[in-house]
């Protein structure tokens, strides 16, 4: 199969999609000409025109508004948040009107919203522009949340996401879109609410979103050569969450460490843990459950402190070899 | 628009049905039979009728949370906008919303809105979707001299006007937003000055309490609008008679003030005037104002009886299917 | 002691500190002769005057931010948002700017702010006026985040609030302003990262925050009754946490139920969680870890779907007796 | 205020200073030695040191991303700020903040942001603060044409003017946002119109690489803001050299209008001006020019030398104690 970065996986998914269905637009700071601050959009402008490619200038609420306005009668708007810090800006449109238009319409309304956005640190870009805020929409009630890890999993994700009726948060991460995979070249669909196991193993699971899942699998491989079986199970649509699939892994191994790059305290990895350690797998752990996470720091400019706010994958082996010895 | 005498009467029949809701709200809540908070637009009719009577029924508006009149000028149905004021089942919105999210999308109503300014920045994004839509379609935002304060409003006027889109800002200045008045703060009675920086050419204000007034400016923004020529702002200058919601305690303003507006109540005004043109007789008049308390009773009688939803439905309607 | 309500404490708690203390000022919407939305800063204008009591147009944003630029500079500003709700519209300034100004600046900074704000639902007010976002703010390094049960709380913890130097926000509950209590007339602190045991007991922990302190207690009436001895654990500030009290009454009872107002995926309650089920607490759980929280839906009108949102006193007792009678 | 040969010596080596401190970040940058992004003012020398050159050593500044000549023209210790920019421990932040975020809260510089239009707030909070410290302090606070389409920016302006607090609030208007042209912007050539509406009146424009014209306005900005007669908005028009950061490619513009911008230098204008006027001579230009270099090159050598932060100190500084 063909090879692409996960960059052209979103620019495809928005593309066909846009070619298929004429109700699809994008809207966001600098999308046209200059193709997205990471480029993502370049070369949409020539292909759909301004009117379909709508550059914005730095409105993050009102353009948020905008594409929840224009999902509200019919239109399907993806939006773009050039970086995942400023949707401390959109948050108001995103939280009390698009998440709760059709429910507080009684179920009389449809919002078919996309709203891209990249976090994560490791560019260098410091404290305000390396945010992961995923777990403040994840909080929301008719939000969903999608984090794909890799170029596959973009497209179908990103594919899914657009078609679906509901809003989604779409969350990117910048250190991703230059790493590449297999994509099909048609059209096709990986259903939201759908964990994936990027990894079989029988001794520790290790759930890993986004990037993180990259750096276990690093570290899995490093682990193995010990004798370490990891699984690793990448949810990818954070709300639905697909708690089946992560509380069967956590069943067969016993162990869990949770990963994400996301500052721990009030991240993701409390919600998994809670949805780990009051369901029937809370029987089967022989360890502790782990968290893995960003510390409690914003993200510093310096290289060498910036790598150390977040996990990589020295820090996974090791965490991952503590719970292997750990048992209760 | 010519003022015939068929207008004259629905203009007037909306008018009272819009003070009769909102009397009748406030009885409902005094009565304990209500829940929450309410902000009722008594004072405020002429704004809401002479701006909505100038749009075709396939067109749009959006509202805020002082938003009952605006409704019934879009021509909601009582009886569902009565039971969604309730909570019941089958109001509008299933008991979900209530006072500040009544809604009829179907209807051409996108909703009232709990946030000020909320409301405003999706007016801009309905504006995208009827251009690309093409259907000439229209839609007015309605929002007070408070949100005009708002970070929303700012970026949702510069957005208008890049994509030129259909849509008619109305700012309907009733002199507060809470206790803060428009005189305190220097942008509001330069809200429409604002507009024209903006680039929405002809953007001006009206005497709000004149519904003709009010039409015949936002008449004139609609056509634009519809005939591609971009958005515009209109502030519509009234008054609210009651406190801001039931936590009012009006300290910051006086009786003589609000007796002062009260003397311009913009339904006598405009019932005087069909009068004086001899479009409607006294008695008319008369019988249109108990129709419209009629239309209101009868509502009531519709929600008091209609059932409450169902708990155990409380998760329906979170999400699409 | 004298008895003062919950709302009359806080008001206490401003009014001496800003007489205490020429920095201190209050800003926010309507706080001046509006009294404040709920009536907290009633009076308050007249005794001041509005060099100190800020009134400000609808201007969430700007006003949190101005906050924060006064802080900066040495002031002790209070910023009042009238609902939690519109956080969503200061978050950007609360957590780009305040939150972080003193880490980024390499500690040459003071951001001595508080942030008042009305959360939780139970008023009728709807979607847009009753959501509780506090675990967002937890999950932020640079904020505390404070959420007073008891009018003596709200009196101790606010007067450590205004005198903290860091940007602390402090969630009220609009239910609790006219509960009653005894509270000393002179200023007294109670230390921020302190929880407080609301009562003893060796069958169950319910660790509880904000309302659901006061329904776990009169539903641990309940319990006491059949038997069940719960020890409720009251965090009182949830960043930072106060993990050692509730490690060791989770080690004491060996069985741990969460309660909290706000919705459950995604809430503070995972965050807890997480915290138990990584500490040495672990190894003494006989039971999973529940949760007990707001349902996955905006808040409704209706004053029955309304209550159904969040747990009340009777979930509490279901949930409570459903622990005891688990076992792993 | 005249201008002495002291002053146009310590402008002209600001302003060189600023040029070379950029070009030495740029190599730095290509030279691998910098991580991260940075957006240079290379072409807006003037405009920093123009306004800046109006205040009192105890007044504040507050910048923006691109905020490198603030910095330098409020009197930044050059080699603390190349440490900074080289993330090391003995820059202004420590390592912590970087290009987007020098600051010197004691020497009144508040510091760069990363957030467009996230100043703005901020300034509004020190005007309030330092209107009650009373010490007749005043704050400049610069922002870029992009920052002015954001909420920030409108709300900052309305309460700017309700508390009247001693802010001259500066846009420099370098005509783009990233690729956003001013000029496709309806709103942007009227900014100063705005202001007067917000209700500040003088607000003006001036041809930003005129070193004296900026001066000008500001300094009679600055008067009125000491004197108590609250805040003002200056519209700096220039224009940046470079691309908007280092992942810009200039597709939104041409080579001919950087071309003729590049005609417009601020710095050499100011240098003619100076040796028309006889306050400087060729040869005392140029050797300023060349101490401007020099300084630079000094501090990148005390940047290079100096030590990385320690990780194990990685969360220091998060809180005060
Ligand atoms: C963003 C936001 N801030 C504050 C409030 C609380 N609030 C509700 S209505 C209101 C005043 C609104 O004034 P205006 O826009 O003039 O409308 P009016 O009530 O006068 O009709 C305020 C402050 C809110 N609902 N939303
Ligand atoms: C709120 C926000 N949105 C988007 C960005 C990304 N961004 C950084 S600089 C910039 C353009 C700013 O334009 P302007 O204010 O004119 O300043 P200039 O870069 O031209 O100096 C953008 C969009 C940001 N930093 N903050
Ligand atoms: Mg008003
Ligand atoms: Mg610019």
């Amino acid at each position: 199969m063909r090879e692409i970065t996960y960059l052209e996986a979103v620019r495809e998914a928005m593309t066909q999609e846009m070619e298929r269905d004429s109700r699809v637009f994008l809207i966001g700071e600098d999308v046209g000409e200059y193709g997205g601050a990471f480029q993502v959009s370049y070369g949409m402008l020539e292909k759909f025109g301004p009117e379909r490619i709508l550059d914005t200038p730095i409105t993050e609420l009102g353009l948020t508004g905008a594409a929840t306005g224009a999902a509200l009668i019919g239109m399907r708007p993806i939006a773009e948040i050039m970086f995942m810090d400023f949707t401390t800006l959109a948050s108001e449109q995103l939280v009390n009107q698009a998440a709760k238009l059709r429910f507080m319409f009684g179920g009389n309304a449809t919002v078919p919203l996309v709203l891209r956005t990249p976090a994560g640190s490791g560019t260098g870009a410091a404290e305000h522009h390396s945010q992961s805020f995923e777990n403040w929409f994840v909080h929301v009630p008719g939000l969903k949340v999608v984090m794909p890890t890799t170029p596959y999993d973009a497209k179908g994700l990103l594919i899914a996401s657009i078609r679906d009726d509901n809003p989604v948060v779409f969350i990117e991460h910048k250190l991703l879109y230059k790493t590449k995979g297999d994509v099909p070249e048609e059209l096709y669909e990986i259903p939201l609410g759908k964990a994936d196991i990027k990894r079989e193993g029988k001794d520790l699971t290790i759930i890993a979103t986004s990037i993180m899942v990259q750096r276990s699998l690093q570290a899995a491989e490093e682990l193995a050569k010990d004798g370490i079986d990891v699984e690793i199970v990448d949810p990818r649509t954070l709300r639905p969450l697909d708690t089946e699939t992560i509380v069967n892994s956590v069943k067969k191994t016993g162990k869990v460490l949770i990963v994400h790059e996301a500052v721990k305290t009030g991240g993701f990895g409390g919600e998994l843990a809670g949805v780990i350690a009051e369901s029937e797998a809370f029987g089967y752990l022989d360890a502790p459950i782990l968290r893995l996470a960003g510390r409690e720091v914003p993200i510093p400019y310096n290289r060498n402190l910036e790598l150390k706010a977040v996990p990589q994958v020295e820090d996974i082996i090791q965490k991952a070899r503590e719970l292997v010895n750990l048992r209760v | 628009m010519t003022l015939t005498k068929e207008k004259a009467e629905q203009y007037l029949l909306q008018m009272y049905q819009i003070r009769a809701f909102e009397e009748q709200a406030e009885k409902s809540y005094m009565a304990g039979k209500i829940h929450g908070t309410m902000h009722l637009s008594i004072g405020q009719e002429a704004s809401a009728v002479g701006s909505i009577s100038t749009l075709e029924p396939t067109d749009f508006i959006i509202g805020h949370h002082r938003g009952h009149g605006l409704c019934i000028a879009k021509g909601a149905d009582l009886n569902l906008m009565m039971a969604e004021f309730y909570g019941k089942e089958n109001g509008y919105c299933r008991g979900r919303g209530g006072s500040m999210h009544i809604a009829d999308v179907d209807g051409g109503n996108l909703g009232a809105n709990g946030v000020v300014g909320g409301g405003i920045p999706l007016a801009v994004g309905v504006g995208i979707g009827l251009k690309m839509q093409a259907e000439n379609k229209v839609l007015l935002a309605f929002f007070g001299d408070g949100a005009a304060s708002t970070g929303a409003f700012h970026e949702s006027m510069i957005l208008a006007v890049l994509y030129q889109v259909p849509v008619v800002f109305i700012c309907e200045n009733n002199q507060y937003a809470m206790s803060f008045s428009a005189n305190d703060w220097t942008t509001s009675k330069k809200i429409a000055a604002h507009g024209e920086i903006y680039g929405m050419p002809g953007s001006t204000s009206t005497d709000g309490n004149d519904l003709l007034e009010v039409q015949k400016a936002v008449e004139a923004a609609v056509k634009r609008a519809r005939e591609g020529g971009g958005p515009s702002l209109i502030v519509n200058d009234t008054y609210r008679w009651r406190g801001h919601s039931k936590s009012d305690r009006n300290r910051y303003r006086t009786k003589e003030e609000i007796e002062k507006w009260k003397k311009k109540d913009p339904i006598l005004r405009f019932q005087k005037q069909c009068i004086g043109e001899k479009l409607l007789s006294e008695k008319e008049a008369e019988k249109i104002k108990d129709q419209g308390y009629a239309d209101i009773e009868s509502a009531r009688l519709f929600a008091e009886a209609s059932p409450e939803p169902d708990v155990a439905a409380l998760e329906e309607g979170v999400y699409a299917p």
